[in-house]
């Protein structure tokens, strides 16, 4: 190959690199090692992790351990899907481009909202996604933010903002749930857009028909992050007057994979569909008439509107909303209201169960979905180890991102969690608050 | 004798059928696990006011229907284990199998990103020794995993020379992008709350040095740069640029979304850049999914590390000599904060993790030499093939692992379009390559074959583009028609644009 | 326009090239680890006389080619999961996703055979959970999962006969089996050392009773049925068949690969029979692999079981009061020996038992009815849409899970034969069903639609046979042709039978 | 769907089944699970197996645990080569029929010997089905066979030829290896087939080029049992007269499961291309000329000859086949030979190490490829617990099979043992014996 180039050595090809910016040795690496070891050597890591599979978990706060089904699997290790490029060659990426158009209506369909693109990054960035949307639409500099939301969702739209240049104000929650009259207070006329949660981080579903119309009172967008999975029994937002919705799209047919990758979903109402940020797949027909699908709306993004885009995203999470779509048609229609009705049901029986032993109580007791907060008459932390060492993990602390609920923590409950295992919960934790009580008497002073 | 019409013909070329369309009352694929808490009337445990009062419209459809649904729709896609996809830019490279494989281990599927670090030391200590490859790959010292995507990595980066300079309470408006630039840097440029100044290419192809001086003052931030740029072709000039742009008290980017070219051989670092992103689903081959998921961590030096984003995965010394042990420090005051949510995109730590691993410090140079090695291989073979007079290469040098043709000739003479080249290049059975982009090149072709090609297959490729470039001098109609072998023909995207319909009615 | 010669095409359709044709000196996909003991020459340690003198050549191929080989070769098949495939005496159904899932927990698919059974106490236990549920299902109490597929469950059931008859001092030298019998019978009992005699139909599609009078005696060791047989029709005279078989000392084996159609409806040991083989990857789901594997586990009555293959296995009472548990038990004095290697294809099992849980006791007996009801509605179908003049059902009567419908009108009118309609169903994007068995229907059609398929799918293969039928009727040619839309066209099978190349000349 | 077949209920549709013989009653079986239920269900139960990730194992005795590559799993799990049936339709089939020829084609090379089929049940059954082949052949009623031969070949060989009608010969071992002597005496003019393995049962090489002559001698076929992996380092048995090669193709990239599926395969000289059991692809053209693969010379087959077929198999193992096939591309002309040398060297070292250890000897001292036999000077039961408590399964007791090798302990190498795996096995083992030399010496009578 080299003489068809007409070179004699490698080398001669990197010629144009100067001399002083080579590496000139070996990188500092470790040498290759062949399947078999690296297979062992990942295994041996991931066993020192204790998941889902290890322990009794009841952690959510964003993301949630649900049963991803083998059909799920199945379809998005297809190479034909896993492989390719985003679909600029629509002719050779049908199948892409009309699985991001079933996604984009599934979407639609759960947000209530008509416009859905075709995937962001995860939940927190796109409420950053949203927040630029905003911030162009109206060129107002000011967000208010419900102490509901998601606290990553709250830095990330802190961190975003510093860039395009918006300050952020926060509305505290009362009862649970975002205080109305507060929020109200917080919205101005330089108000860009206020942000929600529903249901919000401590699993209390807010009560949007109240809070949209004042969050839009003086102009101002309504943006509401949402947990796909509650949104099958939910009014939808876009039913409610909100402009945008994003969320964490996880809970729809993505492993948990420590984080990521997962996606996030954005819709918006007909009002954005030329702001929206991300790829966006349309129908329409080849030469011969035949039905196909597109990217469309592409003057929108960066590859063409460059610094005048709406925003600079470019690679997004196509296989993870395809796995996102699969596993809404999985549930179906009447699925996805049963797998909500259960937990719903479980969710309450849980509350119960948990709230019946002595030093747990509700830390609110708005209405809930699939997560609830409780409080604790004990050191959260000092009882969460007690739980892991009999391999129960009851939940996430709240104190983390809550000094004010400090004493509290989130549990979660999926149609993985049965009856018996909120028992066992129940009883776990129930122990773990008692002997941290009883050991704090022990060393009170008589 | 063709197939008669009324047959639906092989599977993928059927007419397309959404899963919407295949719904009937009463299917199901899913079935609840059975009520085993007492049940409670609906309306105590959450008011109908805050119910929806229609179930969301999902498809009805059991297991088989979805599984061959989908199928058929793979069936649609051309893909990088079917054929050569030689996406400039895009680095489509072969994705080893055992990535999949131990992605998919349940300590890492079923980890959740809550979990206490005490009790996800095997993901931690990964993310750790990834952090450690990827500084010693950019010849940086920090690195921060957290972004999602190139594009993420490059607000990141943005961001972060943001909050360097105005931590120095220097506030500062403009970033400077080379035309060659990939529309993300401008795009995040906007995004990052600065303004976008241009830099002209000078004729080798690199920075042009005489407007960088004129541009850069004071009020520049920053200079973002791909090195081999977007043409393929390495700046020789780089330490002067560097050493302008640190003059002016800027700092310089690089996007490493060409980084293939390079890894083991010149470091971003070495060079003089301060900030680096790394697009983990091209140098470290995660699969592109069709569009995602990637992931776009950053390099950082010394004097940007304050500002990374939180929280980092660092090791920390244990007291009463134990092993050290890992975790996430959210102790950073001066950090620009959270990018996103949890830790970032783990799934592909893992996979460009174990791709590191497998290669080793010699394998990732071969890496490297073998992608440049083919790219210079594929453009002498297709000069040879005789395709230079139509499709010239745009700047006539060695090229890095990529390397641009110009259609315009091909254009002018023959009336084809770099388009219709790529649409006929599908009947080939080879995905086409990039297509204008750079803008900065007429007809832009972009072409990069990457180090996992045989040259059997490069052999295949010129020949296909020799053999279009022949049947388009006999009968251009022909090209200008393309594609006519896949599951549909050109698609009016015009009509998409005008009427958008992004989802389907109900 | 279609796509000019020149071009290789759509994926699949490209010329056959074989993994050995895409070998190159060098390349591979597989390095060693590296070698961590003490070299020392080859011929100390493996005298020379002993090795190959040259390597196996075997194909020098990296990952990328082969990835690329074998997915293009999928593309060159036909599956189940992209479309309809009601193959006769097959029952192609949907095979669930999650049985892969569970068969490759590592705690199956890493599991040794020959690990001591206190350390494989789930491994058993599911096999002796799922023997419990196929007894439950025969209605015959003990169940053998050994046999690897169906026809080596009748070589066990045979040798089991002979065993069960010798051990009395019996010897008995014929089995007999109807004319409509699989051709595995016939294999089996010559293979069993026994010889042949052959029973007639009944105009009713049944056993000839008064031919099976006439040839039933003290030399016959087993009569071998279908029921319902490979006609979709049940034996109605099933008690009579028994008595007469029983009466004269002989045995009655059921051949399952017709179960579906009665599970939880009819139970064999019911029926009357001795000794029933399963197919589980007909009735429960293993997929069939293009060719297997699959599993033929047998259930016999209490008077066969002392002669079960070795080892079984059991559940034992702990003593000291503990839990019981499952073991390997072969200490069976009359036991007919092995049949294979270790304890049966266990990732079969596996699936199977995932199945039997899945549907339930319920959701089993769901599964036949719909089999028959689909097979029946697919029946009158055809009927409506007017394809019983050239392809009238065999035997008029209600249909089991499948029917028979013969080509003889369609070859005389039409002179269109079933196998021409087969291939030409080929381009409608169904597979044809099973054509020329059961042999004593002249051109016969063996059509079994599965549980798992819609109304939508069984409305559109008859459309499909009505329109080939009237393009037959129009212009027989395309139908005799056929197919156009497949990877190759009608293969010379003369050719390949009459020079065998079964192998690359390399 | 009733109406359109007029009838009422379902209930019609079963009438021609007599009352007598109908279940009328549910199955007593438990009800139907969810996907999530059943996936946990069998979760627990796989764990409650101690596999090849759980402890450290030498185990093989004709199944061993090689490293089974990702890319083999991503090719067969493709529900083009795991959803279809026997290809019946070579139009639509060319997919699974080439990957049989390119099987046969290595399978072939492997052994030497110019006709394969498409793949057998597995090794054991594969020997019962070269006596058959062997007793069509020259209507002979007697079969030799080596002890060295698996037991389970032994004993399957023995209940097949039950129904065949042959009678079965055993010839002892001697220093390891088949007793030449004592074979050359077994087989007479009444001797149908000479069955010999290759490495045989204890891991010896057998001197095939002074055995298989002997066995011929007066008119019976030479068959042997190969393991594949071996024959990428010994003498092709083609090359040394083998008449008929067949064997446990589970090694060549299958999984363990257990024991099964894998896959058997069978070779034979050109003479008995027409007496093959099983499928088998060959190469021809279609009507336009171009390449493709059917099933060929069928009129051996069941479907077709009935009860004068050569065999009654029908489905076999064909995606096993393909996974056998993927994975000897994988290795590689080259790649073969370096895996086999380096079994070859880590199997001197493991030999070395564990009789350096006091009460461990050879128990047999012949050349050997991957796999040896140790004596221990205690009770082998004894001590494969002990071993078992410190996580490592040491190897197969021969005992089981072989009375005469109470004693003995036969220990498998795979490349997934690296030499330090080795030294813990030689570590762990070692003080298993003391331990238990140490116990009896105590309880011995002083
Ligand atoms: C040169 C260049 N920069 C940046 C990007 C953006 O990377 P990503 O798609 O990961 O956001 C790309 C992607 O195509 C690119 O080619
Ligand atoms: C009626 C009948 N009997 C027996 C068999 C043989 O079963 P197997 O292929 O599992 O050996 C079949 C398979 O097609 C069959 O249809």
């Amino acid at each position: 190959m080299l003489a068809e180039i007409g070179v004699g050595t490698i080398e001669d090809l990197f010629e144009s690199i100067p001399a002083a910016v080579r590496l000139g040795r070996p990188l500092d690496l470790p040498p290759g090692l062949s399947e078999a070891e690296v297979y062992a050597h990942l295994r041996h890591l991931a066993e020192r992790n204790v998941c889902a599979e290890d322990e009794l978990t009841f952690v959510g706060a964003g993301m949630y351990d649900h049963y991803v089904p083998a059909l799920v699997d199945s379809i998005i290790e297809r190479s034909e899907f896993l492989t390719p490029y985003t679909p600029y060659q629509p002719e050779v990426s049908q199948g892409t481009l009309q699985a991001m158009f079933e996604y984009q209506t599934a979407i639609s369909e759960l947000t209530g909202l008509p416009v859905s693109n075709a995937s962001v990054y995860e939940g927190p960035s796109a409420v950053g996604a949203a927040g630029y949307l905003a911030r162009l639409a109206n060129r107002r500099e000011r967000f208010v933010v419900s102490r509901g939301l998601h606290p990553h969702s709250r830095e990330t739209l802190a961190t975003m903002s510093a860039g395009y240049g918006t300050e952020v104000v926060e509305v505290p929650l009362t009862g649970g749930v975002t205080d109305g009259d507060a929020l109200a207070d917080a919205v101005d006329d330089r108000t860009a857009a206020v942000f929600l949660q529903q249901p919000n981080f401590l699993g209390a579903v807010e009560d949007l028909e109240d809070l949209v119309p004042r969050a839009k009172a003086s102009g101002a967008l309504a943006v509401c992050a949402c947990d796909p999975i509650a949104l099958g029994i939910l009014r939808p937002p876009g039913e409610l007057g909100v402009d945008v919705a994003v969320g964490e799209g996880q809970p729809l047919g993505n492993r948990l994979d420590y984080g990521g990758p997962s996606f996030g979903f954005f819709a918006a109402s007909q009002a954005y569909l030329r702001r929206m940020p991300g790829r966006i797949a349309g129908e329409t027909t080849d030469s011969q008439g035949r039905r196909g699908f597109v990217l469309t709306l592409q003057t929108r993004e960066q590859h063409i509107r460059r610094e005048r885009a709406t925003s600079n995203i470019c690679t997004a999470q196509a296989l993870n909303a395809l796995a996102g779509v699969v596993y809404l048609s999985w549930l179906g229609r009447r699925g996805l209201v049963e797998l909500t009705e259960l937990l719903v049901a479980r969710t309450a029986y849980a509350r119960e169960a948990l709230t019946a032993r002595d030093g747990v109580r509700l830390a609110h007791d708005a209405p809930v979905v699939r997560e609830f907060a409780v409080s604790l008459e004990a050191p959260v932390g000092a009882v969460v180890e007690r739980c892991a060492a009999a391999g129960v993990n009851p939940g996430y602390r709240l104190g983390i991102d809550y000094p004010e609920l400090d004493d509290a923590l989130l549990v979660a409950i999926t149609e993985q969690r049965s009856r018996a295992d909120i028992d066992r919960l129940a009883q776990v934790l129930g122990d773990a608050v008692a002997a941290e009580r009883a050991g704090a008497a022990a060393r009170a002073p008589a | 004798m063709s197939a008669p019409a009324q047959t639906t013909g092989p599977p993928g070329r059927e007419p397309a059928v959404t899963i919407f369309e295949r719904s009937a009352p009463g299917r199901r694929a899913f079935t609840p696990p059975a009520l085993d808490v007492p049940e409670r009337p609906l309306d105590e445990l959450l008011p109908a006011r805050l119910r929806r009062r229609e179930p969301a419209r999902l498809p009805e459809v059991a297991e088989p229907e979805i599984v061959r649904h989908y199928n058929r729709l793979s069936k649609r896609n051309f893909d990088l284990d079917t054929g050569f996809y030689p996406l400039g830019s895009c680095t489509m490279k072969h994705n080893p199998k055992l990535h999949e494989r131990v992605a998919a281990l349940p300590g890492n599927a079923r980890l959740h990103p809550a979990q206490d670090p005490r009790r996800a030391q095997g993901a931690l200590e990964l993310m750790w020794r990834l952090q450690g490859a990827l500084a010693e790959i950019a010849g940086l010292p920090h690195v921060s995993l957290q972004p999602s995507a190139g594009s993420h990595g490059e607000l990141a980066g943005v961001l972060l020379t943001r909050a360097y300079h105005e931590d120095r309470g220097d506030r500062r408006t403009k970033v400077l992008t080379p035309d060659t630039a990939h529309g993300t840097n401008p795009a995040t440029v906007t995004m990052a709350g600065y303004q976008l100044v241009k830099l002209a290419t000078a004729p080798d192809g690199g920075v042009d040095l005489d407007d960088l001086r004129a541009k850069v003052d004071d009020e520049v931030a920053c200079l973002m740069l791909t090195n081999p740029n977007t043409l393929g072709l390495f700046d020789s000039h780089i330490e002067e640029i560097a050493e302008i742009v640190h003059g002016a008290g800027a700092t310089l980017y690089y996007d490493g979304a060409n980084l293939n070219a390079v890894v083991g051989i010149s470091r971003p670092g070495d060079m003089g850049f301060d900030i680096v992103h790394f697009n983990l689903h091209k140098t470290f081959t995660q699969p592109h999914g069709g569009g995602g998921p990637g992931a776009g961590p950053i390099a950082v030096s010394d004097r940007i590390e304050p500002y990374l984003p939180r929280p980092q995965v660092i090791r920390r010394a244990a007291d009463n000599g134990k092993e050290p042990y890992f975790d996430l420090d959210f102790d950073r005051p001066k950090s620009i904060g959270r990018l996103r949510g949890f830790q970032g995109n783990y799934g592909v730590f893992v996979r460009s993790y174990a791709y590191i691993r497998s290669l080793g410090a010699e394998g990732l140079r071969e890496m490297s030499e073998t992608a440049v090695l083919n790219a210079n291989y594929l453009l002498a073979k297709l000069r040879r093939a005789g395709v230079a007079e139509y499709l010239p290469v745009a700047y006539d040098r060695v090229c890095m692992h990529e390397f641009v043709l110009s259609g315009a000739p091909m254009k002018r003479e023959l009336g084809i379009r770099t388009l219709d080249l790529a649409k006929r290049l599908l009947d080939h059975g080879v995905h086409p390559p990039t297509v204008y982009f750079p803008l900065l090149v007429d007809e832009a072709l972009l072409v990069e074959p990457t180090e996992t090609e045989t040259k059997e297959t490069l052999d295949a490729f010129a020949d296909a583009v020799a053999g279009i470039l022949r049947e388009a001098a006999r009968e251009p109609e022909i090209v200008r028609r393309a594609p006519y072998t896949t599951p549909v023909g050109r698609l009016d995207e015009a009509a998409a644009a005008k009427r958008p319909v992004i989802r389907q009615p109900l």
